[in-house]
């Protein structure tokens, strides 16, 4: 088998008295599509910061590729949705898609501008100021700044916050074809049901560790739910 | 090589005059700047110039802050920071990109104060003002080189502002100090032998400055 | 082993600062001046400069610690700079207060905008913004980070405070020390030297305390986590 | 009947050249419990701002309780629940539910506060600066200081978004008995599900126009559904 | 009745306050502004001596401008001023409660700023020196009871801080211009028969500008 796709080993995270991660291991192939289940407070955004290398462990390590998730070319695999948008308000959609094909050199930018706007379904407004989004836009426009550069490791963060019906149902479209793509994508979400359906194994962290490491198919949906609650059974955070 | 600087700095410049006013805005922004200080002065006009050059570079340094704040909340906004750390590029890049939009700004404000200074203060236009170039040049190139890396350290804190300026104006002083000499010199039609290696001192500090935040910037950037 | 070497250092230093005390108010022959005020102020040279140059060491050991810090992430660096920093600002302070009392007497003001004193109290605003900047950020690699940065930059403030001197023409005195030895007495040199060392040793003492009380917390700060998992 | 708790009639709402509402006319009365879906864009935000009285439609009008939504009464009565969460990132979870317990008057305001923490399953988490919660925390957080002065109408935009299924459970009983104490409460969503469950009534908007307005008793989930996709059926936007 | 002003003017010491680094931050900023001036300004004793007054103004007027812009960056952060117009009190409470911190925020700098004002000047401290405890209320009311409900406006722009400088300073230029000399005669110890007539006039603009923003405040809040 390759080097994997992601390890992380024995990562801890604390914000001085707050822990938020504790000798987190796990594995990631190229090609996995994981789910990263818990309660709110449990480290979920923590680690998927640690991985991507917004935020430095305070103990162990994590290597993409076999490498430091810092490496130039890591960093040109990667694509982040985390809760904040990463987009300047001040400028149009294009204007900050165009910026983002620039700094991560995307080839024919205007062209896949095009594409990934399509997707979202935001062509139309695409001349408009961000900041006059609606929430559901907003979010859109998010992940098609995530997917402009075409990258291979993907890291979302409750990324079907505020889509409506119909684009949760697109995200989970576009989704479905980056998994054939031969992408790895780690998903944090609290839809139980959207988890199961998209991915193939799924990570549940309970008061800051990995309480289950789970194959998707082995489980039914009622399953990974038990094992959610049991997890958090008397659960009251740290 | 540079195209992440250039794109930083077009979408910088790009949002900074997302609508023709803001260059009106700035101009009697700066227009302000010398009434208040005119007005505040209530001395005599040999005093007033005695203190001319000192009153331009404090409207220079203020209207710099503004700018640096500004330049630096718009990236805090939604995280954009954080999406500068996940960029795959060289820290140095950001900075060049963040440092020029930075400078280009300043410039453009100095370059607006400075006729309103010419005509407040009633100057004789001559060629030897052309030796204000430089000066003016290398003056901000040394405010905005350490001001740009610095913004991008205090933007973490709460007091963000107040910091910046315990932060950058003490660091940035012999600078400025230097720069009013040098200004003065120009204004009084006194410039001596003194002015060149002065002049060049500033342009080496500016040098080591830019140098040491470009290779910095890498960790302020990352967490 | 540790405690017992900041004993000695501790007893050492205690001799050594009456030893000082001794040579400064007694032994050294005092300066020809005119007024008698001026001859005792003059006795503060020997706090003032050892003072200033333990001062320049202290940011010296912040800027190598921060890039100490930045090479290898060990806390280790990261925690002697603070402790270097925040030393240093005291050995500043004591340059601020020392100067005005021996200014009173000989210039007959408190303070003047010279060069010297200026940039005196600007290197002593760049490490207490140093400072400043970890008390506001949260304990974590990103203030480590960002403080060793600062810390970095801060340091080339030093040398154009020392050669500021070189640079203007100011009202406080030229070196003295640095340029020609022989301009001091023989008698004032080795009293200068006694107290330099004196100081340097006071240094090395508050250094090695503050960083074991740094590390101390630390460690407690560990405990504490380890009981809350529990 | 008593005067409606909600009157909205003839509210149109542009940005310039951007349409948010077309006409919308509806009334709700006390204790009923409405939900407002439809696409992203489609205007439920701007609708429950402009009945909150936050942003003042460009024509028509809002009764709250027979009178204008700016009385002091009718603001004492109102709870919002916005995409922004109305709380300071620098002070701690207690400090913010204390300033908003002063401003809003809230009689016994120590244990008031002290119930909604528990409510939200915060009150170990008290003490620490908001800044420094996860992203389902500061939801939750928001949900108490929303209920706090006991409010009579409730205006709760997408107020699921990042809870996890333990805290979606949670609030949804918080919801239920708001109802039962006869509270009027306004909901948009994006899960047809959560909306079935909760609410009496159900406003479909679409292109800015309010386009169905039926009782949930009389329809089954899966027809809310088709009601909704119909609606959308080639929309795309304005 | 004041509740709503108390709890907003107790939210914003308590988080401007947070920790004691704060005031500290504070005391060492207004030392920067003295060196900063006096560093840039090389003149003699008596050319300083003449523009001290206005030096001080300046001195609080940017750090005024420091405050204002904090204190309403902070309210727009998590659209905490849409909260503020949901509030079932009146307009002018809130308004209440934001001037006061401004006020009490500015009037701290300024009890820090004066002595070593003094010190750097070294002025002679005289009984007549307690004239300037009404004249710096008076300036400073002027400034922020404005400046509170301009910042309010001008938090809603893009261009924040340039608005707010070019809103504020035309409109308050008298006041301070005022400031400046009842300053200047207590600090030169002429205090003349045109004293009193000229506070006066400073304290009634304050109650005029105090009372109007007061009234118009809830048109800022809503939309
Ligand atoms: C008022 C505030 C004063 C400040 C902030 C100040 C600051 C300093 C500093 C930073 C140094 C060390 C620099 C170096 O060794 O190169 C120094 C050295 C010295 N100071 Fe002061 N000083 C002050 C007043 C005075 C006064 C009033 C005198 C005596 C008239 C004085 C006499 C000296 C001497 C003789 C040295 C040693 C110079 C050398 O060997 O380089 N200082 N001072
Ligand atoms: N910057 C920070 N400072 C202090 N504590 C933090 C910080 N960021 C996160 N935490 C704490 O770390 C823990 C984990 O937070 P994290 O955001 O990873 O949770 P999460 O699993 O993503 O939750 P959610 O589902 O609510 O998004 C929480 O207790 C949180 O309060
Ligand atoms: N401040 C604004 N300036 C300009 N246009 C705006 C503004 N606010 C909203 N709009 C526009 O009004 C329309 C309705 O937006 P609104 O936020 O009400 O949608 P929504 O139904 O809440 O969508 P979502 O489900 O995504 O939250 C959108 O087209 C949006 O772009
Ligand atoms: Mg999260
Ligand atoms: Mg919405």
């Amino acid at each position: 088998m390759d080097v994997p796709a992601l390890e992380v080993s024995g990562v801890s995270k604390d914000f001085g008295r707050i822990i938020a991660l504790r000798s987190v291991t796990f594995a990631v192939q190229s090609g996995e599509f994981v789910s990263v289940l818990g309660r709110n407070g449990a480290g979920k955004t923590t680690l998927l910061n640690v991985i991507s290398g917004i935020s430095r462990p305070s103990d162990g390590s994590v290597k993409l590729f076999g490498t430091d998730p810092n490496d130039r070319v890591n960093k040109a695999q990667l694509a982040v949705i985390s809760h904040e948008m990463f987009l300047y308000g001040n400028l149009t959609a294009l204007e900050n898609l165009e910026y983002y094909s620039r700094i991560y050199n995307v080839p024919d930018a205007k062209n896949r501008i095009d594409t990934v706007l399509q997707d979202v379904e935001l062509k139309h407004r695409r001349f408009d100021l961000v900041a006059t989004y609606s929430r559901g836009m907003t979010q859109r426009l998010t992940i098609a700044r995530a997917l402009l550069h075409e990258p291979k490791l993907l890291l979302l963060d409750e990324p079907f916050t505020g889509l409506d019906q119909h684009a949760i149902g697109m995200l989970i479209t576009l989704l479905k074809k980056q998994k054939e793509m031969g992408r790895t994508i780690l998903l944090t979400t609290h839809d139980l049901h959207t988890a199961a359906i998209l991915s193939d194994r799924y990570l549940v962290i309970s008061k800051h560790k990995i309480v289950r490491d789970g194959w998707m198919k082995n489980s039914s949906p009622d399953e990974i739910r038990a094992a959610f609650f049991s997890a958090e059974a008397g659960e009251n955070d740290s | 090589m540079m195209q992440t600087a250039i794109a930083i700095l077009k979408k910088d410049l790009r949002m900074e005059f997302r609508s023709k006013e803001s260059i009106l805005a700035m101009w009697i922004f700066s227009l302000l700047i010398f009434v208040i200080f005119n007005f505040t002065f209530e001395v005599s006009r040999l005093v007033m110039l005695e203190i001319a050059p000192g009153l331009l570079w404090v409207a220079f340094v203020f209207s710099g802050m503004f700018g640096l704040n500004q330049s630096f909340s718009l990236e805090k906004e939604n995280g954009n920071l954080r999406a500068m750390a996940l960029m795959p590029v060289d820290g140095g890049q950001i900075y060049v990109g963040k440092f020029l939009s930075v400078t280009i700004i300043m410039l453009m404000f100095e370059a607006l104060i400075f006729p309103i200074f010419i005509i407040f203060y009633d100057l004789q236009l001559s060629l030897g003002m052309f030796k204000l170039v430089p000066v003016l040049l290398a003056g901000t190139i040394g405010f905005t080189s350490l001001g740009t890396i610095l913004s991008a350290v205090a933007v973490h804190t709460r007091n963000q502002q107040i910091l910046l300026s315990l932060l950058l104006w003490p660091l940035v002083s012999p600078i400025i100090i230097w720069s009013v000499t040098l200004t003065g010199m120009i204004l009084s039609n006194q410039v001596t032998e003194a002015f060149y290696p002065l002049l060049l001192r500033v342009g080496a500090f500016d040098v080591i400055f830019f140098t040491l935040s470009y290779m910095l910037f890498d960790f302020v950037l990352e967490d | 082993m540790r405690s017992k070497i900041d004993k000695i250092i501790l007893i050492v230093l205690l001799l050594a600062f009456l030893a000082s005390v001794y040579l400064i108010f007694q032994w050294v022959p005092p300066i020809k001046a005119s007024n008698p005020a001026e001859q005792i102020a003059q006795r503060i040279f020997y706090f003032h400069v050892p003072s200033a140059w333990l001062g320049f060491l202290a940011f010296f050991v912040v800027f190598i610690g921060s890039i100490a810090y930045l090479a290898t992430r060990d806390r280790k660096y990261e925690l002697i700079t603070v402790a270097s920093a925040e030393i240093g600002v005291l050995f500043i302070t004591l340059v601020l207060i020392t100067g005005p009392i021996w200014a009173k007497p000989v210039w007959g003001i408190w303070w003047t905008w010279d060069v010297r004193l200026t940039s005196s109290l600007i290197l002593w605003l760049i490490y207490v913004a140093f400072l400043m900047l970890r008390r506001y950020l949260p304990d974590g690699s990103k203030r480590a980070n960002l403080s060793a940065v600062v810390g970095i930059i801060g340091f080339i403030d030093v040398p154009i405070v020392y050669y500021s001197i070189r640079w203007w023409e100011t009202q406080h005195p030229k070196a003295v020390m640095a340029s020609s030895e022989g301009s001091l007495a023989a008698p004032m040199f080795f009293t200068f030297m006694f107290s330099l060392a004196t100081f340097t040793l006071l240094y090395v003492y508050l250094i090695r305390k503050r960083y074991q009380l740094l590390t101390l917390e630390d460690s407690l700060n560990k405990q504490f986590k380890e009981m809350e998992i529990l």
